[in-house]
């Protein structure tokens, strides 16, 4: 699906955190419309690599560019490109003292500078989609895990983004829940949102993903389509991680 | 009962409980604002008023509150001059005042920080990757999730600040604990009732305020 | 009501009979006062302190036997009551309220209520204090006087009068006030000397008596007789002249007329 | 410092001057104070020599601040060891599921919690003594008065910080068929006191400070040696409160370092409150912010 | 692999919460050397059922009954049954201030009064069974969930309890640690431990499992072979779970 100049290239990105190598020389472009799914054993950095790309986490060396501009280092342009980036936690992170539609629309008023009226309009228009929007008054902890999630994904597609990062959006769910989210997470990627996914959904990496990128100790070690990394993984680790991970 | 049917012991009784109101009234406002901005200065980015905030709450966390009143009257009045009134009384109540605060500051610091520390860290994350700046991530996603955190802490820190303003009577105030000794030491027979009139009018402001804050908290506290 | 329970009653329970069988006594004095009862580490030293060991001596109390325990204004009455002392010599005035409560023997000493200021000041007695501020500790009796009697003059009252001198020197107070002999004993210390003055003129008497149970009347009787014998004997003027006589202030006459009744009237 | 980076984005070079300025700012501003100070005091005569001479003889030492802060330590050991026997005995017993025992419990705790200590201690020294018809001295007034005092604030600390542990830790604990008491004792006490360490040693400062409340019935302690009495001997009143309150200072910070010495060397560090995970029962379990600051009397 | 008289038997089971009827006329029967596997929606009592045979709830009405006595209702004697019935949760629960080995012979030293050298042999030897004897001395915090959690089955098992109940023992793994604890859970069942788990894991089910139960709102509403159950769920409850969760 990737048409023009990539969106997100990251080039020889490398991060410490104290003593521990994080992000070894990582390099990786996203194309436009593209989704690529990252998976990787526990604390290889998967999380980390998403995390700076929105610079949550400054990097120590390489470059990242997003929309052909390296990301700024501070102040309202990083801020700005934040809005651009949608995010999407493992925990969710709903505010806790917000409704979910206060959730949705704070982004549009205080960041865009929104109108309340039509951000709430457009906000209800994104619970829907959702299919959440019967919630809309509810506070975060009065929802299911599932709903909470689709409520995040929503407050991220609120502020219009160009990208959606997802750090392991199903991971914290009820088995019976990881489903609805699938089923939006799918339908964006369906409708050309472009997005980097960490999870461990290998059902979700086969159909929905076009690169499946393998990580392990900071090291980005394949990086392939789907159904050529499931069927075929190249390295010893890839194999061994997908051995464990598939069989039960 | 008979020392206090005696008008004079009355009045007494009052006006030093109404020191004690006035101190912490004021002192609570005041110590409020400081403890605040010195919170804020502990988690600021600036190194030396990261520096500054911790000092003083190391300073005046670790020295008796009779030292710092007793500093507040021989080192801002008596040395630097600092005069905040010509009446006696009020010139030592408004020192006063100065040492609750300054002191009690250190603890709402204390307690503001840890309450900001109760927010997930994920909160701020999730506001600063929507795009809103430190300024509003602080102002509409942070400080009002750790106040409602911070209310039953701040609930004792006044409870306690309370029972500090006693400590005022050691730079001449006419404060309850003054008023107590003077009363025992006229009413040697008397002890026991006139303890109990004293410590029980604490208990009876006090125990109800600790369980307001308590109910206040349960009420604002945030259901994750 | 009556305190006959065992070990507070007269005969062997008051001090003649404790300093006969146990040749040891409980003293209370004064620890912050320069000149009369002072606590310079496990020492005490001061008028009040030779006082006691003459007591203590006359009772057949060696200085070895005594434990001395430092007592504030507010709590000799209950140290004496509740027997943890013996004997209270600090700075005591005898007053009815007091007799209610315990047994003075005394006076040993007619002190007065006076005002120290600046060497340069010209107060001469309490009628000038008038806006005027003066400085003593909290709930004592010559504070008490000056709210009754001059409340036109400020009143600021501490724990002790050591915090009184440091403002008096800065001027932030104009003058000190308590008992003469007391102020004389702060005017005497080496750091303040030529600073301060006693004005002189006493607004009250004081006369300063020794504590001891209410109903021990024996002891009372006794210390008196001791009393006598040391103004006779010339240790009483040795006391003086050893502590606040320092300063050159003559000794008093000991009127020995004067002395209490032991609340046998 | 990790605890508040997440505040704020890491600086970029921009927030790094503007850091850079505000410290220097700042820095200058609180000097220029400290000198003012310094000058007025100076102005004050409190520098003098004859002021402070008095600190380098030994005497000045071994009579009054030493014996003085032997004192307060004395005081200050004996009711830490009381407050802690207390707290923990009332934490229980507000704890109990005998209605019988835990609201009486419950009523001392609330009661010294509320009343200041400065009365408690001048009423257990004079007013006491005519309940138990005996004396009462001034070390044990001070003891008694820190005990109940701190006792109840600890009381409330530990039941906290029992609350606190993961409801999962009991349910385990009576899963492999302990009693009641075995899991109090063996797996909630320990988890509370460990999580609740940082309130428990601020707690014991406050404690340490506190005995300078002894005063009022003339107990001998740091405060009353090196300030009043030392002041009596030499009229150095301010000199003499600014070294008792640096040694105040410096106690209560070894304290505080010495606690985290012994966490540090128990092991502790490997040691964390386990977080609750998976879905938690909605009714008992609400570790809120209570009780995380140490109640700041005296 | 049902011998003899069972060991668990719940005979019209009822609790409620408040208003919330959490298990509804209940009856089951857990032969010795039975593994019954416990599925169901979020919420629907799977965990109230197996807290309930331990007594960590007490039921409203209806009898339980193990090993032919009917559950003791405090005091020593349930002290003793609990002891009987190990235990493992979702969030492992190890006594965070204690070693691994620690944990494990806990129990048996101050609820059995076993010696400590004896026990401590016996605890290494169960945590060699587990494959993490090595960590013996190490404190929960340091290991990985998939090590915590077994070393919580080990300090079950050192209680030598009769049946075992697993309450959605690996949910809160990640997903290349849930094999080892399957692994250690099937050798057990294997061993000819009584079981009762709750649990997603629908290949634990379908190899190690005797039977399936499902249930739904409090209500226990199949009980059937695996082979059957999946194959051919009776109940519209079962197939509609079933779908969620086996898509992707
Ligand atoms: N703020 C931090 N400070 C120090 N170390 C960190 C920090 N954040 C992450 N790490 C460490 O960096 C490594 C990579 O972490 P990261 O969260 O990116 O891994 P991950 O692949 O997302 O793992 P998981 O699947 O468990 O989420 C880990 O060893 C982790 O402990
Ligand atoms: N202690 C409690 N007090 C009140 N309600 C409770 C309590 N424990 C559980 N519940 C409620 O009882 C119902 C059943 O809970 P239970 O934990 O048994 O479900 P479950 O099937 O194990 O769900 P899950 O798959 O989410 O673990 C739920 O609605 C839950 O909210
Ligand atoms: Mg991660
Ligand atoms: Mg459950």
């Amino acid at each position: 699906m990737a048409t023009g100049e990539p969106l997100i290239v990251l080039d020889s990105v490398n991060k410490w955190f104290g003593p521990l190598h994080v992000l070894d020389d990582v390099s990786l472009s996203v194309g436009r419309g593209e989704v690529v799914v990252v998976i990787g054993p526990s604390g290889s950095g998967k999380s980390t690599l998403c995390r700076t790309i929105n610079r949550l986490e400054p990097i120590n060396s390489g470059t990242i560019t997003f929309d052909g501009q390296a990301l700024p280092a501070e102040g309202k342009a990083l801020a700005k490109l934040r809005s651009e980036v949608g995010m999407v936690f493992q925990s969710f992170n709903l505010f806790a003292h917000k409704t979910i539609l206060e959730n949705v629309t704070l982004g549009p008023i205080k960041v865009r500078k929104e109108k309340p009226a039509s951000a709430r309009e457009r906000g209800l228009a994104l619970l829907d989609r959702v299919g959440i929007a019967n919630q809309a008054d509810k506070y975060p902890a009065q929802l299911s895990g599932g709903q909470q999630q689709r409520a995040a994904i929503a407050r991220a597609l609120a502020m219009q983004p160009k990208a959606m990062l997802f750090d392991e959006p199903t991971s914290a769910l009820d088995p019976e829940m990881v489903g609805e989210v699938l089923d939006v997470m799918t339908s964006l990627a369906r409708d050309g949102m472009t997005m980097v996914v960490v999870t461990h959904e290998m059902g979700f990496a086969r159909h929905a993903a076009n690169r499946v990128i393998f990580m392990a100790d900071g090291k980005l070690v394949e990086d392939a389509a789907p159904t050529e990394f499931f069927a075929n993984p190249r390295s010893e680790r890839a194999k061994d991680f997908l051995s464990k991970i598939l069989t039960h | 009962m008979h020392v206090f049917t005696d008008p004079d012991n009355f009045d007494a009784y009052v006006s030093g409980f109404l020191w004690i109101l006035k101190l912490t009234g004021a002192s609570a406002v005041c110590a409020l604002v400081i403890g605040v901005l010195l919170a804020a200065m502990r988690v600021s980015p600036v190194p030396v008023l990261r520096g500054f905030g911790a000092a003083w709450v190391n300073v005046f966390r670790n020295t008796p509150l009779t030292l710092v009143i007793f500093f507040c009257y021989f080192g801002l009045f008596a040395t630097l001059g600092l005069s905040l009134s010509q009446d006696l009384d009020l010139n030592i109540y408004w020192l006063g005042v100065i040492g609750l605060s300054v002191y009690t500051a250190a603890f709402v610091c204390e307690a503001v920080r840890s309450g900001i520390n109760t927010v997930p860290t994920g909160q701020a994350e999730a506001a600063r990757a929507i795009g809103l700046s430190f300024a509003q991530t602080l102002r509409i996603v942070v400080l009002p999730q750790a106040a409602r955190s911070v209310i039953a802490p701040l609930g004792s820190i006044l409870i306690a600040l309370c029972k500090n303003a006693t400590i005022v009577g050691t730079i001449g105030l006419l404060e309850s604990s003054n008023i107590m000794k003077d009363l025992i030491n006229s009413n040697g027979d008397a002890v026991i009732p006139i303890f109990l009139v004293f410590a029980g009018t604490f208990a009876a402001l006090l125990i109800p305020t600790g369980y307001f804050f308590g109910w206040l908290a349960n009420r604002l506290a945030v259901k994750r | 009501g009556d305190s006959d329970e065992g070990n507070s009653g007269t005969g062997a329970g008051g001090i003649v009979g404790k300093a006969e069988g146990q040749k040891k006594l409980v003293i209370g004095v004064k620890a912050d006062q320069p000149g009369l009862g002072l606590q310079t580490g496990s020492q005490y030293e001061g008028f009040d302190v030779e006082i006691a060991k003459i007591i203590a001596k006359g009772l057949g109390v060696e200085e070895s036997g005594i434990e001395w325990k430092t007592t504030v204004s507010a709590n000799r009455e209950p140290f004496i009551e509740q027997g943890t002392v013996d004997l209270v010599v600090a700075t005591y005035t005898i007053n009815d309220e007091r007799k209610q409560k315990i047994n003075f023997a005394g006076p040993y000493y007619v002190a007065g209520q006076d005002l120290l200021v600046k060497s340069d000041s010209t107060l001469t007695g309490p009628d000038q204090l008038a806006g005027k501020t003066v400085c003593s500790v909290t709930g004592s009796t010559p504070a008490k006087r000056i709210q009754e009697n001059y409340p036109d003059a400020r009143l600021q009252q501490f724990d002790a009068y050591s915090k009184c001198l440091p403002l008096l020197e800065n001027g932030q107070v104009d003058a000190v006030t308590t008992d003469d002999i007391i102020l004389a004993g702060y005017a005497a210390q080496d750091q303040y000397a030529g600073k301060f003055k006693v004005v002189g003129s006493t607004f009250s008497d004081e006369p300063y008596g020794i504590g001891l149970k209410k109903d021990d009347t024996d002891g009372c009787e006794k210390v008196n007789e001791i009393l006598k014998t040391a103004a006779e004997d010339g240790s009483y003027k040795a006391a003086w002249d050893a502590t606040l006589g320092k300063s050159g202030t003559p000794a008093p006459e000991l009127d020995t007329t004067k002395l209490t009744h032991c609340g046998a009237a | 410092m990790s605890t508040s980076s997440v505040l704020y984005d890491h600086p970029g070079p921009r927030a790094k001057v503007r850091n850079a300025v505000l410290s220097v700012i700042f820095g200058v501003a609180l000097l220029g104070l400290l000198y003012w100070i310094y000058t007025r005091f100076d102005e004050a005569n409190q520098w003098e020599s004859w002021l402070w001479e008095p600190f380098t003889r030994s005497t000045t030492w071994t009579q009054f601040i030493l014996p003085g802060l032997w004192a307060t330590l004395k005081a200050a050991g004996v009711g830490m060891v009381l407050s802690l026997a207390f707290g923990i005995i009332f934490a229980f017993g507000r704890l109990s599921d005998r209605l019988w025992i835990s609201v009486p419990a419950g009523a001392v705790v609330e009661f010294f919690r509320a009343v200041p200590l400065l009365l408690m201690i001048f009423f257990i020294f004079y007013g006491v003594p005519f309940l138990i018809q005996g004396p009462v001295t001034a070390f044990w007034a001070v003891v008694i008065g820190l005990t109940l005092y701190n006792g109840s604030v600890l009381a409330e600390a530990f039941r906290a910080g029992i609350r606190a542990v993961p409801g999962g830790q009991s349910e385990a604990a009576y899963a492999v068929g302990m009693r009641k008491n075995q899991v109090m004792r063996l797996i909630l006490l320990p988890q509370a006191a460990r999580a609740m360490l940082p309130i428990i040693v601020s707690q014991l400062v406050v404690l340490l400070k506190d005995t300078a409340l002894g005063y009022i019935v003339a107990y001998p302690e740091l405060l009353q040696r090196g300030v009043n009495d030392l002041a009596a001997n030499y009229g150095n009143i301010i000199p003499a409160a600014m070294v008792i309150a640096v040694i105040y200072i410096v106690i209560n910070s070894l304290l505080t370092w010495f606690a985290g010495w012994l966490d540090r060397r128990t092991g502790i560090r490997s040691f964390r409150m386990p977080r609750q995970t998976g879905p938690v029962a909605p009714a008992n379990a609400a570790p809120g912010g209570d009780g995380t600051v140490a109640e700041p009397q005296g």
